[in-house]
């Protein structure tokens, strides 16, 4: 019956105030259904969202240096695919050769999506969910960082 | 000059050398891990690369990806600053493979000074006194009667291979020499993968005291005088000072000559610290050498008024060192103090958290090199340093009263800290007198005597 | 039944109301629906509110060097008499005189109710207000500061 | 030395002295309006009193408050530290009669310098060269027309009792003297209560250099070298620094000698300041002596190694100086910044508020003065300096790159700051050549050139 889902733009509106308060350092908002908690740092805003029924969900604020593409939110059903390593993103396995996965294609558990290249070896990244690609995040040929979301994957697909 | 450097370090070290590289006109790459996201270094440096999960061992010791970082980023240098990765000859060596520079000596002379033997027959060979014992490692017992012998007890069981106290024995009669060779071989073995031992005399009592020394690759070495780092528990250093108290210019000018020469000896280049065990009668013996900028370097740069990070670049990239020894003049008196996220009320123990409150110290005379600001979340994975207080005076005297102002001025809300430690050693009539030794805290200072903590 | 959502301007004039008041560094509010907990940027002083059923609210910020039994904020009702000057508080006029007032006494407006003083000079200190004195919160010959509440007068008294 | 000193002021100054008393071991005294409660000098002085309401004239320059405090809590000392009721020599000498020390020299030095026209007559007949122009006052049109006739075209009218820009004209010909003398006095009369004026010749694009002396009370009296303060905005300094640039040691010297010269004719003790004009073609001028700590001693204090606020405080007491002029040495080049709480897009205005995030910078040669700290408020009633950030170099060069690096990484959020304005002046070519003169910032500066402020 209860709507049990996050609603974000409530969320995005509680930081928004606590940004726009100078004076504020931590901001605590808790209704029957929400708790918020927002603490203001140097350089960005960490809030922290639970949900007395659900799971806690951590939001960060974007880092000094916005790794490129990192989605600020995901919600329950989409998972993202994340580099294990340094590298560079290679979507196919040859320049000539097609691309392991496009958005809107089916990934199995344990099937290859694509690959990073790191001290000349090339590392095949596989998806550790079964779901839809919705979103590549990464262009082609990119550095990419340690942790960095390189594509979304919707577990909720049929 | 270089054109973009990537700091191969995280913390207080990390900050000045992206200091010392801004002043030189030099773009930074930070590497960090994922707990260190909202580190200064990673604020500071023009461009910041994530390198792993928060254990050091899968980040800021993770060869692959701080290598790949340095190629994807195309930077043509990589400083290491101290601990981590700096005295690994492999990791100076894969720089040199793939040509980028390394800020730090060639890969040969830290494996020398990495194997303690064989630095310490390096040195007797190169005219540099050591402490009496074995040519190289003991091979048996027998052998090791025989050094026994020849020094006299005490003596001192120690690794190869080894540092912070582990695989080390003092023994003072023959009879226990057998099982002293025993458990530090075993704790050796353990510890740096290599059983490896030799014997030295058991210097007692003795000070440590050090000589910065920096040397281009045009084969010219200078020193920049000597630190006294005798304040120490557990053999880690908490409260240095330049120039030593108590000792005349002419025995540092000796002990520069001798730091001088262990650097020609190994082909050094880059900065570098010669460290000396003094005993009560004045005779000084090489202990190490450590191959990296050090925690300590500050009070040096306080006294002599160089930049040793600048001048550690610069050689790098080949130019001469401009300097010549008879620049290099000593002004007044600077001490440092480590202020560590411990509680010195509780043996030290680590004190991870967040920094609610953080006003660090300033006006005349007095230095601050921190990663730390209101806000900060320290992480456990990593060492306790928070901030490095360095303060100048005219004489020692001066440089002590502005150290205690300088700490009790320092605000830092959150965590405990060492401060009241420090202001202990310093209020001590012993201290102020300059008579300090490495087992000076064990001797001279009552940690119970620190007031019970306020918010217990 | 119950609004479940948000009410953002509750929020906003909870953060203004910590905001304006510069002792207050930290404010919590709480109603059968809603808590709001609001840290300010660090600052020195601590603030703790609270607000039992049916009481006054009462705020208390020692400062950062305690003068003498200062009351930051006193009720309604409770009206300091405050030093215009630095000097020494006296009760009365000579030291062997009775003083001025005590604590039960009425005091009409302008009524000398104590000498500060200063420079040498004896400056008669006059109640602002009719009412009854309710408690003298110095010391006779005591230093006083510029501003301290010297005593208080409760004006509902009969 | 003495045993509790009041200190007569707010801010970074209040702060300094603080710092000086705690190295010496002098109990502390702050006084506070009542917009200062959560200051920093009041945090960290053993005592403190409020001594009014907001408004300076009923709180810092209120006396009796703050006299009543001083007595009331028995301290042995005032420092005044600097504006406010530094050079009022009323307040100087209420301290002689209730045998406090004015931390400070006597009342007649003070006086003297108050008054701009006695002082340049008692500086020629000292033998100090004084810019050309009359002996004193003139009392009429004709006297002025005289002067203006010997000393020639352009001249200045200056009142005695002048400062900040106001009573003073520019005359180009001998038409416009009349209507020059009629403004000038009206205006000195309306700012500072006496319409008397004197005349000098104008110099046109002049530098501003002063010499930084100590005198103590047994007729020593030496000099710190100098400094340029020629960076300025309205008769507001901005930027110093020491030694001046390109400018030989042997001018240094003989602006020395003049500067103690004047300082001994008229029994100076304390610490003070000598300000020169210097032309284009080298010649100085006596402009004014500031007998006071001034806002910019830090850069003295870097280069020479002194510190001239316990200088102070030891001559106060009556103690002997303990520096020959021959222990004064200049080591290295130093740079003041002033960062003021202004947007220096929008004409500089004062922008008071709350600090919601303050990182002052570190490392090596970098010194930061403020009394700011995270969530300070600054209240809009006193001037609107925040920190003063002090870089040492080797030389000149160095100096400035660390002082832009030190800036680049001031984190100041909530208020707008000096701070882009101060790194155009860094980065200008004519700035880096050393080409500076009082109306640099007109001259070579192009305001409207910094960024629009990312906020609007």
């Amino acid at each position: 019956m209860a709507e049990q889902k996050l609603d974000l733009d409530e969320i995005r509106a509680v930081i928004r105030i606590a940004s726009e308060s100078p004076d504020v350092a931590e901001l605590e908002v808790e209704s029957p259904t929400l708790k918020i908690s927002v603490k203001k740092v140097p350089g960005g805003v960490r809030a922290v969202i639970s949900q007395p029924a659900g799971n806690p969900v951590a939001v960060h604020s974007p880092p000094a240096h916005p790794a490129p593409a990192a989605p600020a939110v995901t919600g329950d059903h989409l998972v993202p695919v994340t580099a294990p390593m340094v590298g560079t993103f290679f979507r196919a396995a040859k320049p000539d050769a097609p691309p392991f996965v496009s958005e809107g294609d089916m990934v199995e558990t344990g099937q290859t999506v694509c690959i990073i290249e790191a001290m000349k070896l090339f590392n095949e990244i596989q998806s550790e969910v079964r779901g839809r690609i919705v979103r590549i995040l990464v262009e082609n040929a990119s550095p990419v960082e340690y942790g960095q979301s390189l594509m979304l994957v919707d577990t909720t697909a049929p | 000059m270089f054109r973009k450097l990537l700091i191969a370090n995280r913390g207080e070290i990390a900050v000045r050398v992206i200091r010392a590289c801004q002043e030189l006109g030099i773009r930074t790459v930070a590497v960090y891990s994922d707990a260190d996201r909202h580190a200064l270094h990673v604020r500071m440096a023009d461009e910041a690369f994530c390198i792993g999960p928060p254990a050091a061992a899968e980040s800021y010791l993770n060869i692959p990806n701080i290598m790949s970082t340095a190629e994807l980023l195309g930077v043509d240098a990589i400083h290491p600053g101290y601990g981590f990765l700096a005295e690994n000859p492999h990791f100076s060596e894969i720089c040199q493979d793939v040509n980028i520079t390394f800020v730090g000596p060639p890969p040969e002379a830290i494996a020398i000074m990495g194997n303690k033997a064989a630095a310490r027959q390096r040195m007797k060979a190169a005219g540099v006194p050591v402490v009496p014992g074995s040519e190289g490692p003991v091979r048996n017992e027998s052998e090791a009667t025989d050094v026994a012998r020849s020094v006299g007890f005490p003596i001192i069981v120690k690794a190869s291979a080894g540092g912070g106290g582990r695989g080390m024995r003092v023994v003072h009669t023959r009879e226990d020499l057998r099982r002293a060779l025993q458990t530090a071989q075993a704790e050796a073995e353990a510890a740096f993968g290599s059983g490896e031992l030799y014997l030295e005399k058991y210097v007692e009592e003795p000070r440590h005291i050090e000589v910065q020394i920096l040397a281009d690759k045009h084969n010219d070495v200078i020193h920049l005088g000597a630190r006294d780092c005798s304040i120490q528990r557990r053999h880690q250093k908490l409260l240095e000072e330049s120039p030593p108290p108590g000792v005349r210019d002419r025995f540092i000018r000796a002990l520069g000559k001798a730091a001088v020469r262990a650097a020609h000896a190994i082909n050094y280049t880059s900065a570098g610290t010669v460290e000396f065990l003094v005993d009560r009668d004045g005779h000084f013996y090489f202990m190490e050498m450590n191959t990296r900028i050090q925690v300590e370097h500050p009070v040096t740069e306080m006294v002599t008024g160089t930049d040793i990070v600048k001048l550690q670049m610069k050689v790098a990239v080949g130019e001469k060192l401009g300097i010549n020894q008879g620049d290099v003049e000593i002004r007044g008196h600077a001490i440092e103090c480590r202020v560590n996220a411990e509680d010195p009320r509780h043996d030290f123990r680590p004190s991870p958290g967040t920094v609610a409150m953080f006003v660090p110290p300033g006006g005349p005379g007095v230095r601050v090199d921190t990663h730390v600001y209101t806000g900060y979340t320290i992480p456990p994975y990593y060492d306790s340093l928070l901030a490095k207080v360095i303060t100048w005076g005219a004489d020692r005297a001066e440089a002590i009263t502005r150290m205690r102002r300088a700490l009790a001025e320092f605000e830092i809300a959150g965590v405990p800290t060492t401060i009241p430690f420090h202001l202990m050693v310093l209020d001590n009539a012993f201290f102020r007198r300059g008579e300090v030794y490495t087992n000076f805290v064990q001797r001279r200072i009552d940690l119970s005597a620190l007031a019970p903590h306020l918010s217990t």
